[in-house]
C-alpha cells in the first residue's frame, strides 16, 4: 500500500489554504493600518499639535474652526477611570468568592452568568443608562439631568466587570489546590491563603486584566453615548456631561463630508485611539509574559 | 517508645461513602511510619484526618478518636493542630514567592516579625532540609527557579521552619525523579530524630527502605501494623504478604 | 519469564538435585552391599559432579531472581532458603562421594562384619533428605519435624557403629583400616542425616518466618 | 488575621458577586417587564410602522440575522484557517512574531476605529458604498483577530503527545489535523466563532458607518443595499425619537429581543462546548 | 539470534548541542532491550531516532547509521518505517475518539477499507494488548473512560494493530500506578515473543523485571550494554555498578 | 539507616563471627596442649552459642537488608556471599566445639604421643579463617588464593596424622580409644580448612561475579 504520494498533495493543499488565510489576515491588518493612518495623515498636515491640544472643539465655525481634543480624552478618562475604580474592586473579591467560596456546582451556573452579562450588547446597556440609572443620579443628586461622566462610568463598570472576574477566576481556577492546601496546612485561613498565595499566582493576570479593561472602556461607544450627555466640554466633576473620543467619532461621522479636514481629523482621533489601545494591549501582554508564574 | 499520634476507632465518610473503617493504630514519637496499600485504599483521606484537612471537604465526615499528645484534636483550633502537625505533599507546592518567603510562609502567618529571629529559624530549616548549601546565595529569587527535587526540600524546610512535632508526608517523591527521591529519603532518615513522620507511599519498596513502622491498608482498613523489618521478611497477613509481593490483582 | 516462572525453574532444580543428592546416598551405600564398584564409580562421576553444578546453577539462578525480581516477604525467605539448602545438599553430595570411594576400597577384600546399621542408616538418611525437601516445596511443618526427629536415631546408630567397631578393633587390631573405612562411612551419614535436618529447619523459617536453628540440644 | 475580619472580607466578597448575579436577573426582568405589553409574535412578525411609534421589528431582525449569516461565512474559515498556519505550520521568525503580536493587539481595538476603517476602505475605497457587505466585511475583519486567536491557543492546546501518536503511525500533517488536532480545538474554535456572531449581532459602532439606516421600508437579500439591524434601531428609537413615551417600549422590547438572541448564541456555544468535551 | 536494528556509530544533535556520542548497539529479535540511565543521557532521544521522530525537531540532527533488518532506516520512507516501527509514549495518548477507532486509526491511515478485516484487526490487537475482556462491550465509548493503565493498552494494542516489527517504549509506565504498572510489564512480556521491543525506564527494577538485554546510557555515551542478567548482577563496567546500586550522586 | 550502615553493621557481625571462630579454634587446641578444660567449657558454652546466634543474627540482618534496600550488582553479591559465609563459620565453631569436647575427654589421661602436628594445623586452620574473611572484607584475590593454596597443605598434615595413629593402634589395640579421638580432631580441623576455602572462594565470586568452586580437583 502505498500512500504516501496522496498524503502529500492533501498535505500540500492543507498548507497552502492556511497559509492563504494567514497572508489575507496579515494583509488586512496591512490595510487597516493603512487606511487609518493616510487621512490621519492627512489632518496632521493642516492641523498644527497645538491646535489639537486645546480646550475648544468647533469643528462647524465658519471663521475659525478649533480642533482641540482635550474635551474629549478628558471625557474618555473620566468614565474610564471611573468605570475601573468600580469594576476592579468588585471584580477581585466576587472572583475570590466566586471561586473559593461558592460551592463547586454552583460553580458553572455563575460562569455562565458572569458570561452572559459580559455578552449584554451595548446598546442594552446604553439603553439602561438611559432609562434607569440616569434618571437615579438625576434624583440622588437633585440635577436636571442625570446623563453625566458618572452615569457613563456606572454603566461601563458594569460592562467590563464580568469579563474581569471571569478571567480572575479562571486564573484562580487554574490553581493547583496543593497551594491553597499548602498555606492551609501551615495554618492559614482560607481567607488568608487566597490572599497571600493564591493571589500571587492571579496578580500577573489581574494587572493585565485592570489593562484590557481600560482599553475596552475606553473604546466602548454606544453605552456611553447613550449615557452622558455629548457635550464637548471638559467634565470639573462626575456630575456633569461630556463626549468621549468614541463618542465624537460615531456621532459626527456621518455628518461629515469625505475628505474634509473634519474627516481627516475624525481618522486622527480614531488612530489615537487605536494606538493607545494597542498600548494598553502591549503592556498587558507584555505583563502576562514578564510575570507569568512558571511553575514546573 | 511514646505513642505521638493515636487514632481509636476512627471511621470516615465522604458524603454516603465510607473510606475509612475503624482504624485503629498509634504513630511511635521520633519514627517513621509508612502508609502503604492498593490505590483508594484511604491512605490519603487517613493521613488529611491527622491534620483535619478533609475537614475542607463539606461532605467529609470522620467519627472515632485521634490525639496528639494525648489532646483530641477536634478538641484544639485547627490552626494550632496545623501548626504542630506539618505536611508534604505529593507534587512540589513552593508559593510564588522568594526561596526565603516560602520558608518565612508559617512564621510570618503567626504574625512573628522579629527580622532576625525569622532569618535565623529560615537559615536553620534550610540546614535541616539539606537545601541551605544550593540556596543560600539566591534566597530572593523565585522559588520556582529550583529544580523539582529542590522545590520539594524547600516544601519540607517551609514545614519545618514552624518547629512542627510531626510531619505528614503524602507520596512525597511520586513527582521526583529517582535521584531526587533518593536525597528526599535520606532527608527522611536523617529527620526522623526530632519528628515524627508519618509517609504514604505508593512505592512500597520506599517504604521499606526508610520506615520503622508500616501499616498496610486495603479497601479503608488497617489490614495489618508491624515493625517495617517484619512486614517486608514475614508479614502475618496473608493480604500482606500478597501486596508486598506483587500478587495483588 | 515472571517471578513465579523463575522460582518454579529453580524449585524444579532444587529437587532435580535433591533427587540426585538421594540417588548418590543409596547408590554409595549400594556399592558396599552389591559390592559393585560401578555405582560408587557413577556417583564420582556422574551424580556429584551434576550436584555441585547444580549448586552453581541454582546460586547463579537465584541471584538473578533477587537482583531482577526484588522479592520480599516468603518470596525472598524461600531464595535466602534455597541458597542456604543447596549448600547443604552440595555438602551431602560429598559425603556420599566420600562414602563411595570409601566404599571402592572397602570391597577390594571381604568385609569385616555383615552390613546392618549401615543400610539402615543410609535407608533413613535417604528419607530424611526427600522428606526435608518435601517439606520445603509443601510448606508441611510436620513433616519437617518428622525429619528433626530422625535425627536422633541416625545419631545413635552412629554410635553404635562407632562402639561396634572399636570393639572389632580391641579384638584384633588388623582390622583398624577396615574399621576405620566403615567408621567413617558412619559418620558421613551422620553427617548427611545432620544436613537433612538443617534442611528441615528451613521449613520453618520458610512457613513462620521464624529460626528454629540451634534451639535443639547441640550436636554436630 | 482575626476571625471577625475573616468573616467580614468573606461578607464583602459575597455581595460583590451577588452584585453582578443580580444584575443579569434584573436586566433581563426589566427589559421584559417594559415591554411585556407590546411584545408578541406579531412584534416580532411586522414591520415597524407610522415612524416606528407601532408595529414590529421584523425589518431589523432579519438585517441582524442576515448580517451575522455573512460575517460567520465570511470570518469563521479565514479565521480558523490563519489559526491553524499560525500555530502548525508558521515558521518560527520575526515576521509570524511580529504578526502574531499585531493580530492579538488588534483584537482590542474599539469597534468604532474598525467602523472608521470599514468606511475608508470597503464603504469609499472599495466604493461599495453604504452596504450589508460593507458591513458584514468591516465587522469580519474585527472578528479576524478574536477569531485567529482563540484558534491558535486552542490548536497549541493540543497535547503533543498525541499529535506524536499519530505520527509514529504514520499520519500526514493533514491527517494529524484533520484526526487529532481539530477534534481538540473544535471547542476553543467555537468559542471565537461563536463570540463573533454575538458580536455581529449586538455590535453597533461599526455598522453605524458603513451601511446600517435608521428605516427601510422592504426587506431585501440583496447584501449591496443598506439594512436596519436590531442594535441600531434600539438606538435610534431610545435616543433620536421625539415620541419617547411611546416607543420606549418598543425598545425595551426589540432590546429583550437582542439580549434573546445573544443569549441564544451564547447557550448553543455553550452546550456544543460541552458535547465535544464530553469526548475528550 | 538475530539482529533487527543496528545503530553503527550513531551521534546526534539538537543544534550544536551533541546529545549521542558515536553509539554502536545492536537490538536483538523477538527480545526486549531496556535502555537505562540517569535522566538527561540521552535514553529518548536514541529511541526516537529508531523511528525518525526527532526529525520532526527542526534543528536535529544525526549522523551514522541506523539499518532495519539491514536496510537503512533513512533509505526508507519514513511513514512506512513507522509502520514498522511502532511507538508507545510516556503518557498514555489514546486519540479523542471510540476505544474501536483508536485501534482501528492506524490501519485506516493505510487506506484499508474492508470493515471485517479492520473488525477482526482490531479484536486481535486487544486480545493481545489484555485489553478485550475489558471492552469488548464498550468499544464503541470514548477512549478517555478508561483508566490510565487501559489507556496505555490501548495504546499497545493501536501501536500493534497495524503489524509492526519492533514497538518503542518510552517510559511506558511512568504515569501508572503500581498496579497498572505490573500489568503492562506482564504484557511487554507476553509481546516479545511476536515483537522486538526497546523498552526506555526511569525504573532500573523494571528493566531488571522484563527485559533480555540492557544498555546503560550516560551523558549520551553507551556506557555498557549486556544481558540483563550480568547488568544486575555482575556489570563489567564501574559506572554501571555505581548506577544500578543507587550510588550515583 | 540506609543500605551501606545496614551493610556494615553486617560486616560488623560477620568481622566479629570470624574472632569467634578463630578464638574457639585456638582455644580448643589449647585445651589439648595446656590441658586446661576450661578453654574448652569457654569454647561450649561462651563461643559456640555466640556464634550460633551471631549466624542467626546475620541470617535475619541479611534478609532484612535484601527486603528493605533491594540491592543489585556486587552489593546483592556480597549478601548473598554473606549468607553463605556466615553458614561456613557456624560449621567452623561446630567443629570447634567438638574438638573441644573431645579434648575434655583426652586430658584426662595422658597423650598418646607429643602433639605437633594437630597444633601446626590448628594454626594454620585459624590463620586460613583470618585471612578468608580479610580477603572477602579486603576484596583481595590474592589473599584468596592463599587460603585455598594453603588447603592442601592441611589436607597433607591430616592425613599423616591418620597414617601415623593407625600404626599407633597396630602397635597397641588398646590406643584405640585415643587414637580415634585424635583422628577425628585433625578431621575436624581439616573440615575447618576445608570450610575457611570455602569462604576464600566467596572473594572470587564477590569480586568478579565468577564462581570457582568445585574447579579444582574434588575434595572433601
Ligand atoms: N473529596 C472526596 N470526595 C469523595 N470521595 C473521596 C474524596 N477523597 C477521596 N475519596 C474517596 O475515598 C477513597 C480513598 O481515597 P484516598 O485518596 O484516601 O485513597 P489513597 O489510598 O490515598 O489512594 P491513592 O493511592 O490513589 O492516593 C477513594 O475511594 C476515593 O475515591
Ligand atoms: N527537542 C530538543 N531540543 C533541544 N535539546 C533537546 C531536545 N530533546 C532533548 N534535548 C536534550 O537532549 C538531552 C537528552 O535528552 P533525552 O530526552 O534523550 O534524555 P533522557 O535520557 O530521555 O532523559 P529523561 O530520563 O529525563 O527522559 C538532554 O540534555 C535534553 O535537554
Ligand atoms: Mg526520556
Ligand atoms: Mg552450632
Ligand atoms: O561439611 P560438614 O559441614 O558436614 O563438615
Amino acid at each position: 500500500m502505498n500512500n504516501s504520494s496522496s498524503s502529500k498533495t492533501e498535505d500540500k493543499i492543507f498548507r497552502s489554504v492556511a497559509f492563504a488565510a494567514a497572508a489575507l489576515s496579515a494583509a488586512a491588518v496591512f490595510l487597516i493600518i493603512l487606511f487609518l493612518t493616510w487621512p490621519a495623515l492627512k489632518a496632521l498636515l493642516e492641523v498644527p499639535v497645538a491646535e489639537l491640544w486645546h480646550t475648544r472643539w468647533n469643528p462647524a465655525g465658519y471663521t475659525s474652526q478649533s480642533w482641540g481634543i482635550i474635551p474629549f480624552v478628558a471625557g474618555s478618562l473620566w468614565v474610564t477611570l471611573i468605570a475601573l475604580a468600580l469594576a476592579v474592586p468588585v471584580a477581585l473579591l466576587a472572583s475570590v468568592f466566586s471561586t473559593q467560596f461558592v460551592p463547586e456546582k454552583l460553580r458553572s451556573m455563575t460562569d455562565f452568568i458572569f458570561g452572559t452579562l459580559a455578552g449584554i450588547p451595548s446598546v442594552i446597556m446604553g439603553f439602561l443608562a438611559l432609562t434607569v440609572v440616569g434618571p437615579l443620579i438625576a434624583k440622588v443628586f437633585g440635577l436636571n439631568s442625570g446623563l453625566t461622566v458618572l452615569n457613563g462610568g456606572i454603566i461601563l463598570s458594569i460592562m467590563i466587570m464580568p469579563t474581569m472576574v471571569s478571567t480572575l477566576a479562571d486564573a484562580f481556577e487554574k490553581i493547583d489546590p496543593i497551594y491553597a492546601e499548602g498555606a492551609l496546612a501551615l495554618g492559614a485561613t482560607k481567607w488568608q491563603a487566597a490572599l497571600t498565595v493564591l493571589y500571587r499566582f492571579v496578580r500577573p493576570a489581574f494587572f493585565a486584566s485592570i489593562l484590557l479593561s481600560f482599553g475596552r472602556a475606553i473604546g466602548e461607544t454606544m453605552a456611553v453615548i447613550m449615557a452622558i450627555g455629548n457635550v464637548a466640554l471638559i467634565p470639573r466633576s462626575p456630575l456633569q456631561p461630556g463626549e468621549t473620543l468614541t463618542g465624537v467619532l460615531a456621532i459626527e461621522m456621518a455628518e461629515t463630508v469625505v475628505g474634509s479636514l473634519h474627516y481627516n481629523v475624525l481618522f486622527l482621533i480614531g488612530l489615537l485611539l487605536l494606538i493607545s489601545t494597542l498600548i494598553v494591549n502591549y503592556l498587558s501582554e507584555l505583563i502576562t509574559q514578564r510575570t507569568r508564574v512558571k511553575v514546573q | 517508645m511514646a505513642l505521638k499520634i493515636e487514632a481509636t476507632n476512627v471511621s470516615a465518610y465522604f458524603g454516603d461513602k465510607q473510606v475509612l473503617y475503624d482504624i485503629n493504630l498509634g504513630i511511635n514519637e521520633a519514627a517513621v511510619t509508612a502508609i502503604i496499600g492498593p490505590s483508594g485504599c484511604g491512605k490519603t483521606t487517613f493521613l488529611r484526618t491527622l491534620n483535619r484537612l478533609n475537614d475542607l471537604s463539606p461532605n467529609f465526615k470522620m467519627v472515632g478518636r485521634i490525639t496528639l499528645d494525648g489532646e483530641d484534636i477536634y478538641a484544639m483550633n485547627p490552626v494550632d493542630l496545623r501548626r504542630r502537625v506539618g505536611m508534604v505533599f505529593q507534587k512540589p507546592n513552593p508559593f510564588p514567592m522568594s526561596i526565603f518567603d516560602n520558608v518565612a510562609y508559617g512564621l510570618r502567618l503567626r504574625q512573628i516579625k522579629d527580622r532576625e529571629f525569622i532569618r535565623s529559624k529560615v537559615e536553620h530549616a534550610l540546614r535541616s532540609a539539606g537545601l541551605w548549601d544550593e540556596v543560600s546565595n539566591r534566597l530572593n529569587h523565585s522559588a520556582f527557579e529550583l529544580s523539582g527535587g529542590q522545590q520539594q526540600r524547600l516544601c519540607i524546610a517551609r514545614a519545618i521552619a514552624v518547629d512542627p512535632e510531626v510531619l505528614l508526608m503524602d507520596e512525597p517523591t511520586s513527582a521526583l525523579d529517582p535521584a531526587a527521591t533518593a536525597r528526599i529519603e535520606e532527608l527522611i532518615l536523617s529527620l526522623k530524630e526530632e519528628y515524627t513522620i508519618v509517609l504514604v507511599t505508593h512505592n512500597m519498596y520506599q517504604a521499606a527502605r526508610v520506615s520503622d513502622y508500616t501499616a498496610f491498608f486495603l479497601n479503608g482498613y488497617l489490614a495489618e501494623y508491624d515493625m517495617t523489618d517484619n512486614i517486608f521478611t514475614k508479614p502475618r497477613d496473608e493480604r500482606t504478604q500478597r501486596y508486598v509481593t506483587g500478587r495483588f490483582g | 519469564m515472571n517471578f513465579a516462572e523463575k522460582l518454579a525453574e529453580i524449585n524444579e532444580m532444587l529437587a532435580e538435585m535433591g533427587g540426585l543428592v538421594e540417588d548418590a546416598i543409596v547408590k554409595s551405600i549400594r556399592t558396599l552391599v552389591d559390592k559393585d564398584p560401578r555405582l560408587a564409580q557413577e556417583v564420582i562421576e556422574v551424580l556429584e559432579p551434576r550436584i555441585n553444578d547444580l549448586e552453581r546453577t541454582i546460586d547463579e539462578e537465584s541471584l538473578i531472581a533477587l537482583a531482577r525480581y526484588q522479592p520480599v516477604a516468603n518470596d525472598l525467605r524461600r531464595l535466602v532458603c534455597i541458597l542456604k539448602i543447596d549448600k547443604d545438599l552440595e555438602r551431602m553430595g560429598d559425603h556420599a562421594e566420600n562414602i563411595s570411594r570409601r566404599a571402592v576400597k572397602i570391597i577390594q577384600e571381604p568385609l569385616l562384619k555383615p552390613l546392618i546399621d549401615i543400610p539402615r542408616m543410609a535407608d533413613l538418611a535417604q528419607s530424611m533428605t526427600k522428606k526435608a525437601l518435601d517439606s520445603f516445596f509443601q510448606e508441611d511443618v510436620d513433616l519437617a519435624k518428622e525429619v528433626i526427629e530422625s535425627d536422633v536415631v541416625v545419631d545413635e546408630l552412629q554410635e553404635q557403629i562407632v562402639r561396634e567397631l572399636i570393639s572389632y578393633i580391641l579384638g584384633d587390631a588388623k582390622t583398624v583400616n577396615k574399621a576405620l573405612d566403615l567408621m567413617f562411612t558412619g559418620k558421613d551419614l551422620e553427617r548427611i542425616a545432620d544436613l537433612a535436618t538443617n534442611i528441615a529447619e528451613n521449613t520453618f523459617f520458610l512457613v513462620h518466618g521464624e529460626d528454629v536453628r540451634h534451639q535443639g540440644p547441640h550436636g554436630d | 488575621m482575626n476571625r471577625i475580619s475573616e468573616r467580614l472580607w468573606i461578607l464583602f466578597s459575597a455581595v460583590a458577586y451577588s452584585i453582578a448575579v443580580l444584575f443579569v436577573i434584573w436586566v433581563v426582568v426589566y427589559l421584559f417587564s417594559l415591554s411585556k405589553n407590546v411584545i408578541s409574535l406579531s412584534f416580532i412578525f411586522s414591520r415597524p410602522t407610522l415612524g416606528m411609534t407601532e408595529g414590529g421589528i421584523v425589518t431589523p431582525l432579519i438585517g441582524s440575522l442576515y448580517l451575522a449569516l455573512w460575517v460567520a461565512v465570511i470570518s469563521a474559515p479565514i479565521g480558523v484557517l490563519a489559526g491553524v498556519y499560525l500555530a502548525e505550520f508558521a515558521p518560527d521568525n520575526g515576521v509570524t512574531r511580529l504578526l502574531r503580536s499585531t493580530i492579538r493587539t488588534l483584537s482590542g481595538v474599539p469597534a468604532i476605529v474598525y467602523g472608521l476603517f470599514g468606511l475608508a476602505f470597503f464603504v469609499r475605497a472599495l466604493n461599495m458604498g453604504l452596504s450589508l457587505l460593507a458591513s458584514a466585511l468591516t465587522l469580519s475583519i474585527m472578528n479576524l483577530p478574536v477569531i485567529i486567536t482563540t484558534t491558535e491557543e486552542a490548536v497549541r492546546l493540543v497535547p503533543t503527545a498525541q499529535k506524536e501518536g499519530a505520527i509514529s503511525l504514520g499520519a500526514s500533517s493533514w491527517r494529524v489535523w484533520r484526526d487529532i488536532s481539530f477534534r481538540y480545538s473544535i471547542s476553543g474554535m467555537l468559542s471565537g466563532i461563536f463570540l463573533a456572531l454575538s458580536r455581529a449581532l449586538g455590535e453597533t459602532a461599526p455598522i453605524l458607518l458603513t451601511g446600517v439606516v435608521f428605516y427601510q421600508p422592504s426587506l431585501t437579500l440583496d447584501p449591496r443595499r443598506t439594512f436596519m439591524a436590531l442594535p441600531y434601531h434600539i438606538f435610534i428609537l431610545a435616543t433620536q425619537h421625539t415620541n419617547r413615551t411611546k416607543v420606549l417600549p418598543i425598545a425595551a422590547g426589540a432590546g429583550f429581543i437582542l439580549l434573546m438572541l445573544v443569549l441564544a448564541v451564547r447557550v448553543l456555544g455553550y452546550i456544543y462546548k460541552r458535547r465535544v468535551q464530553q469526548w475528550l
